[in-house]
């Protein structure tokens, strides 16, 4: 019962964007990606979430191979992810664009959505319930009927981060959530990755914050020009020589 | 966002107010509907079409009218669409009341509008070969008459003169693709069983086609003794001409009606000379009628551009001359009857008669066919 | 055998026609990853007003008068895209909206009647087929813009910047290449070329008032068949095009020449050569 | 919960209301109620346009290639095997879409340029496959002496049918719009990516969706074959569909009401046009016109906004849109 990569490989033409890289991902625990630019993080995302096709080595969700599905059955399979630039149609509302994260769990068929069938009213009702709840915990309730072009971009990451959470995946793939949010955002949303974890979803962090990463992480993964550098828990790896050098030397401060 | 909606529904009363106080209007004129073809394929037909009855109505009110009465003649764009030549009929018979219609430009609006005429009772004169147009079988039929020479009648001619009377037996054709097409290959493969010929090549092209090199080596290949070209577009039949000449297809070339006028020349070029024409006038040799019809059209301020012009100014005759005949009130059907009893009559810009009567609608019989021959890029007569 | 020959090199003649259409659909697809379908009306308009002027100035004129044509589409599509928001779709129904003018224009102003142009009257003969020289023409035009546009799109700083704003124009216009003005200069290429296609066309094949759609259609599926966004295989794809045209109404009964190459394009189509969206990342 | 009623089904009521209020003033006039037919047959086939294009980004060039299947279709059941008209419907509905699927789903990664290309296509060798249809489809003569239906006889019966049909047709329309699958087809329209990690197999969403607004555009067909009760290659050619795109864009292709508007309001100009060679000038200026004014059509516009936004900046753009991937 995990999210389990085994030597993946991603190549882009000739350059090798990902080089045999593995990662366990159990449910419960929370695992943190990082890297520097380049270093294959959010290809590593892709290649999980099947938006690119890896050369080599094999995908598994709970003992079901992925890596030969289309990305939408592997949502459906209980995976979700964000994007590192939150992708949006700017004309959307905050309330409309959480709805769509519960894409995967509907069950409504056309012709009863077309219809307006009882059960579609009662999954609809649903929706909205599940919606205002999470845009409760994420404190995002008051921007409900904004448009997303009128937040700000804090915020923004919030609903992408509500997006994923919307449909209970059982892995979510969050790729830098904390990125340009505020100190007070930044404390909120680690609280519910906290409680996504407890909750018993896996959390695969990529995230340069690396205060971040020791609050959370259990077992953190450093990539360097796409392989697998080290690995181990955030107090190990913070004293590792060779980590200090690739990465608190350049990008770290 | 509202707003727009109020527009719409205010411009939609004013325009149904319109309507209302129109329709009342007293009948110290003769209202007559044209529909025909201004914009999209059928336009080349449907504009000298509509140029000449203009010009014939003007005249007759210059003149004095029918009895008394002016004509009021109502124009109606159908856009080669049958759809807007229903929506025409429509508007014409119920807003604008007329008592007759003139058109449409092509046969497939004449059978999409054909019973509106019949539900209002109101005539239509239709300048169309299409053969089901006057066909018994439709319940319009006591409605619809023709005014231009059918397919039926221009096809047999044009066997008689180019296959039967010189024997020969291997024919090429190249028609377009319409009802026009396909109505000459239909007739031509059944008389090819009856009539001991064979059609040696067929080639279809579209309307749409600017290029029929290839068409043309497929007929030269095939080695007819006569080429059949079934086309009413001139610059599709120019464009064939100037490939049969480039490919060297050396077998005559002859061809129907609406062929016979000044833009195929133009966009034939010398390419046309000795090609035939099976047609019902000669613009570079007009008769005496034709001479008139020509007078008409330039003293309009056009210029005569050929077949259109004949059988568009034969409905509009026909009309006129019914209404003439009409004794008391003028209506629909009134104008019906009275054109079941026009035959024999002179007075179009045909050479040869006009006859309805109660059992045919067709109009324009053999009697009216010429065959024409192009030299030195001028249409001439043969006698 | 022959006969196949002879089908083949008078469908490639034709074809050059469509070769030449073919370019400043491709051009302006790689460009701007748009798509003109004024184009075809672009080359009548040129056709009617080279045919009511005549003479070199016609062809100045008509030169000029599709160049303006193409003006006016290159600023409604600046209007509807900028580099990073971008709508083709309505662009395109833009050009679509053109189109129907120029028609219409075209049809009020110079009528009905079809306009075509016939300086030669003698043919070539080679090798039995005969040809006519204004073919000869047509292929040496072609190979001149081929050749032009070759050395315009490799060899010139304009081209390079044309390239870089075709691949990513938001980093082109970071890396102050003024795309816009690019993309602007790409219609009115587009407008020049599709002029001088017209110019031909009136001395090849001729045209009238409904032609702008035929000739679109066919200019548009001449581009497609190796790629669009090579402009200079836009032109063997017209060649091929033309060819299949022939051949069909060579062999083939009726309908069925018309249909065929429209089928030819739709499988080329859906082969997927056109389409651009590549589902890569979440680095935007 | 009723507000988000309301909202939703507000602009149905509202077109309603306004068809209720013209009834009477119209019923009268076999001419008008004629026209208003045709408003609604248009509306469908514009609905349509913008079910593919204002929803799931799809510039279908073929909605009237999708109504002269459903018109052919029962032409021909009824016609030729003398059928139910029901039975027409049945197939009007279908056949599109069963046409308009793997058509969408051939066109692989679905980018909406080639797609629109390809309508047009497919609506050039409909055309073409009518006019060869012999016997089936009568060829270039078409099909005349359509039966009208029983159950709507009369031009007022019509009347009421149609629009009925156009209100159903836009009560289904507005709950799908809003429903996940809705929102999945929105999504995929601006970003088929963002749509995937949502979970949406997005060829086969707007495959399916496409197919739904190619069987309103069979209703259309439907309703056109029995109200004209003549059916021919030139009925509802390539021309009619640019025209419908007309509608849909002038009226607004991503609201519920803009097609209808665009209906109304073109075949209104038509009737007004005076009838000359200068038509197709004033139907492309107006579309330039609206594309250059309001790009999201008269009811898809925000005026007040828009006027606003005149004199100030305009706002940054969330997400740089970019579908063309820069890997």
């Amino acid at each position: 019962m995990t999210v389990q990569v085994k030597d993946i490989t991603v190549r882009f033409g000739g350059v090798t964007a990902v080089k045999d890289v593995s990662l366990k991902l159990p449910p419960g625990k929370i695992v943190a990606v990082i890297g520097p630019n380049g270093s294959g993080k959010s290809t590593l995302f892709n290649a999980i979430t099947g938006m690119v096709k890896p050369a080599a080595g094999t995908i598994e969700v709970d003992d079901t191979r992925i890596d030969a599905m289309p990305p939408y059955r592997r949502i459906g399979l209980g995976l979700a992810r964000t994007f590192q630039t939150p992708r949006f149609d700017p004309k959307v509302t905050v309330s409309e664009a959480v709805m769509c994260g519960f894409y995967p769990v509907h069950r409504t068929g056309v012709f009863s959505a077309m219809l307006r069938l009882p059960k579609a009213v009662a999954e609809e009702g649903d929706f909205r319930e599940r919606c205002s709840d999470i845009l409760d915990d994420l404190r995002l309730s008051e921007f409900r009927s904004l448009t997303m072009n009128e937040l700000p971009m804090g915020r923004v990451r919030l609903v992408e981060v509500a997006r994923a959470v919307a449909n209970r995946p059982k892995y979510i793939l969050l790729d830098e959530p904390a990125a340009g949010l505020e100190r007070e955002e930044q404390r909120m949303l680690s609280r519910e990755i906290r409680k996504l974890a407890d909750r018993g979803v896996g959390v695969l962090l990529v995230e340069h914050n690396f205060g971040l990463i020791r609050e959370l992480a259990e077992h953190v993964v450093v990539l360097k020009d796409g392989a697998k550098l080290l690995e181990g828990e955030p107090e190990t790896i913070a004293k590792d020589r060779a980590f200090i050098d690739v990465y608190l030397g350049s990008a770290g401060r | 966002m509202k707003s727009g909606w109020l527009g719409a529904v205010a411009s939609g009363a004013a325009a149904i107010a319109v309507a209302m106080t129109t329709a009342a209007h007293a009948q110290d004129s003769i209202k007559i509907g044209a529909i025909y073809s201004l914009n999209g394929p059928a336009a080349p037909f449907g504009v000298p079409e509509r140029d000449i009855v203009e010009a014939l109505t003007k005249n007759l009110n210059a003149q004095g009218g029918i009895n008394g009465k002016k004509i009021d003649l109502i124009i109606c764009d159908e856009q080669t669409n049958p759809t807007e030549a229903a929506r025409c009929a429509t508007k014409l018979t119920r807003q604008d009341k007329v008592v007759a219609i003139l058109g449409p430009t092509l046969g497939t609006g004449a059978l999409a509008l054909a019973p509106i005429a019949l539900a209002n009772k109101v005539p239509l004169l239709s300048p169309v070969g299409t053969i089901p147009v006057t066909s018994k079988d439709n319940a319009f039929w006591p409605w619809v008459f023709r005014t231009a020479p059918s397919d039926t009648l221009i096809i047999n001619a044009l066997f008689e003169r180019a296959v039967f009377k010189p024997q020969r037996k291997r024919i090429g054709i190249l028609y377009q693709e319409d009802a026009y097409g396909e109505a000459g290959m239909k007739l031509a493969t059944q008389l090819s069983k009856e009539k001991n010929f064979e059609i040696v090549a067929a080639v279809g092209a579209p309307l749409s086609a600017i290029d029929l090199t290839a068409a043309a080596t497929n007929i030269r290949n095939a080695n007819p003794d006569v080429v059949l070209l079934k086309t009413s577009a001139p610059a599709l039949g120019a464009a064939f001409v100037r490939a049969a000449k480039q490919v060297g297809i050396t077998a005559p070339v002859i061809g129907t009606g609406s062929l016979n006028q000044r833009p195929f020349l133009d966009a034939a070029g010398n390419a046309a000379d000795g090609i035939q024409i099976v047609s019902i006038g000669n613009w570079d040799d007009p008769s005496e009628k034709q001479k008139k019809l020509g007078e008409v059209i330039v003293a309009a301020g056009k210029t005569p551009k050929g077949y259109a012009e004949l059988i568009g100014s034969t409905g509009a005759l026909a009309v006129f001359e019914a209404i003439r005949r009409v004794k008391g009130e003028v209506t629909g059907p009134a104008i019906r009857d009275a054109l079941e009893t026009i035959c024999g009559f002179k007075d179009t810009y045909l050479d040869g008669t006009l006859c309805y009567s109660k059992d045919q609608h067709e109009g324009v019989f053999q009697d009216t066919l010429i065959t024409v021959e192009v030299h030195d890029g001028k249409f001439k007569t043969v006698k | 055998m022959y006969e196949l020959v002879e089908y083949l090199l008078r469908g490639a003649l034709l074809g050059i026609t469509y070769g030449l259409l073919a370019f400043p659909v491709s051009l302006l697809f790689s460009t701007t990853g748009s798509v003109d379908v004024a184009l075809g009306a672009y080359a009548v308009l040129a056709v009617a007003v080279a045919y009511s002027i005549g003479g070199p100035v016609g062809i100045l004129a008509a030169i000029l008068a599709t160049v303006f044509a193409s003006f006016v589409v290159g600023i409604i599509s600046l209007r509807l895209n900028r580099p990073g928001a971008v709508d083709h779709v309505t662009a395109v129904l833009g050009t679509f909206g053109l189109a129907m003018f120029l028609e219409s224009l075209i049809l009020s102003v110079f009528g009905t009647n079809p306009m075509i142009r016939q300086p030669f009257d003698t043919f070539w003969n080679i090798g039995g087929i005969r040809i006519s020289p204004q073919t000869g023409i047509n292929a040496a035009v072609c190979l001149v813009i081929l050749t032009a546009l070759f050395v315009v799109l490799r060899k010139t700083p304009f081209g390079r910047s044309m390239r870089a704003s075709a691949a990513n124009p938001v980093g082109a216009s970071l890396n102050g290449i003024p795309v816009r003005q690019i993309w602007f200069a790409t219609y009115l290429l587009g407008g020049l070329l599709a002029g001088v296609a017209g110019v031909l066309i009136l001395y090849t094949t001729g045209a009238d008032y409904s032609s702008a759609f035929t000739l679109t259609i066919w200019g548009f599926g001449s581009a497609i068949i190796f790629g669009m966004n090579s402009p200079l295989r836009g032109f063997a794809g017209g060649l091929i095009i033309g060819m299949v045209q022939a051949l069909c109404s060579g062999y083939l009964p009726g309908a069925w020449a018309t249909a065929i190459p429209l089928v030819v394009i739709f499988v080329v189509l859906s082969m997927g050569r056109m389409n651009q969206i590549v589902s890569t990342g979440g680095r935007v | 919960m009723p507000a988000v009623l309301r909202s939703r089904l507000a602009p149905i009521g509202l077109l309603v209301v306004i068809i209720a209020a013209m009834t009477p003033l119209i019923a009268g006039s076999a001419f008008w109620l004629d026209n208003s037919v045709l408003v609604a047959i248009f509306s469908l086939l514009a609905l349509s346009v913008g079910m593919a294009y204002g929803q799931a980004g799809i510039l279908s060039m073929a909605p009237a290639a999708f109504g002269a299947i459903g018109a052919f279709a029962t032409s021909i059941v009824t016609t030729r095997y003398g059928l139910s008209p029901l039975v027409g419907l049945a197939l009007a509905l279908l056949l599109p879409a069963v046409v308009a699927y793997p058509m969408a789903r051939a066109i692989t990664r679905l980018s909406p340029l080639p797609l629109s290309i390809a309508t047009l296509l497919l609506s050039l060798v409909l055309e073409l496959a009518i006019r060869e249809g012999k016997g089936l489809t009568g060829g270039y003569i078409g099909i005349s002496g359509i039966p009208p239906l029983w159950f709507a006889d009369s031009v007022f019966a019509m009347h009421v049918l149609s629009w009925g049909l156009v209100v159903v047709v836009l009560f289904l329309y507005a709950n799908l719009t809003d429903s996940a699958v809705g929102r999945a087809v929105k999504t995929a329209r601006h970003d088929p990516l963002r749509a995937t990690a949502d979970g949406v197999n997005v060829p086969a969403l707007l495959a399916s969706y496409f197919a739904i607004s190619a069987s309103v555009s069979g209703l259309a067909g439907w309703l056109y074959a029995h109200h004209l009760t003549y059916m021919g290659p030139d009925s509802l050619t390539m021309h009619v569909s640019i025209k419908v795109v007309l509608m849909a864009v002038i009226g607004g292709a991503s609201t519920l009401l803009g097609p209808v508007l665009g209906a109304a309001f073109l075949t209104l100009l038509t009737l007004y046009l005076p009838a000359a060679e200068t038509q197709g000038m004033i139907f492309g200026g107006v579309l330039i016109f609206v594309l250059l004014v309001a790009p999201n059509g008269v009811l898809g516009t925000d005026w007040g906004k828009l006027i606003a936004r005149r004199s100030d900046k305009q706002p940054m753009a969330v997400r740089p849109a970019a579908t063309e991937g820069t890997a």
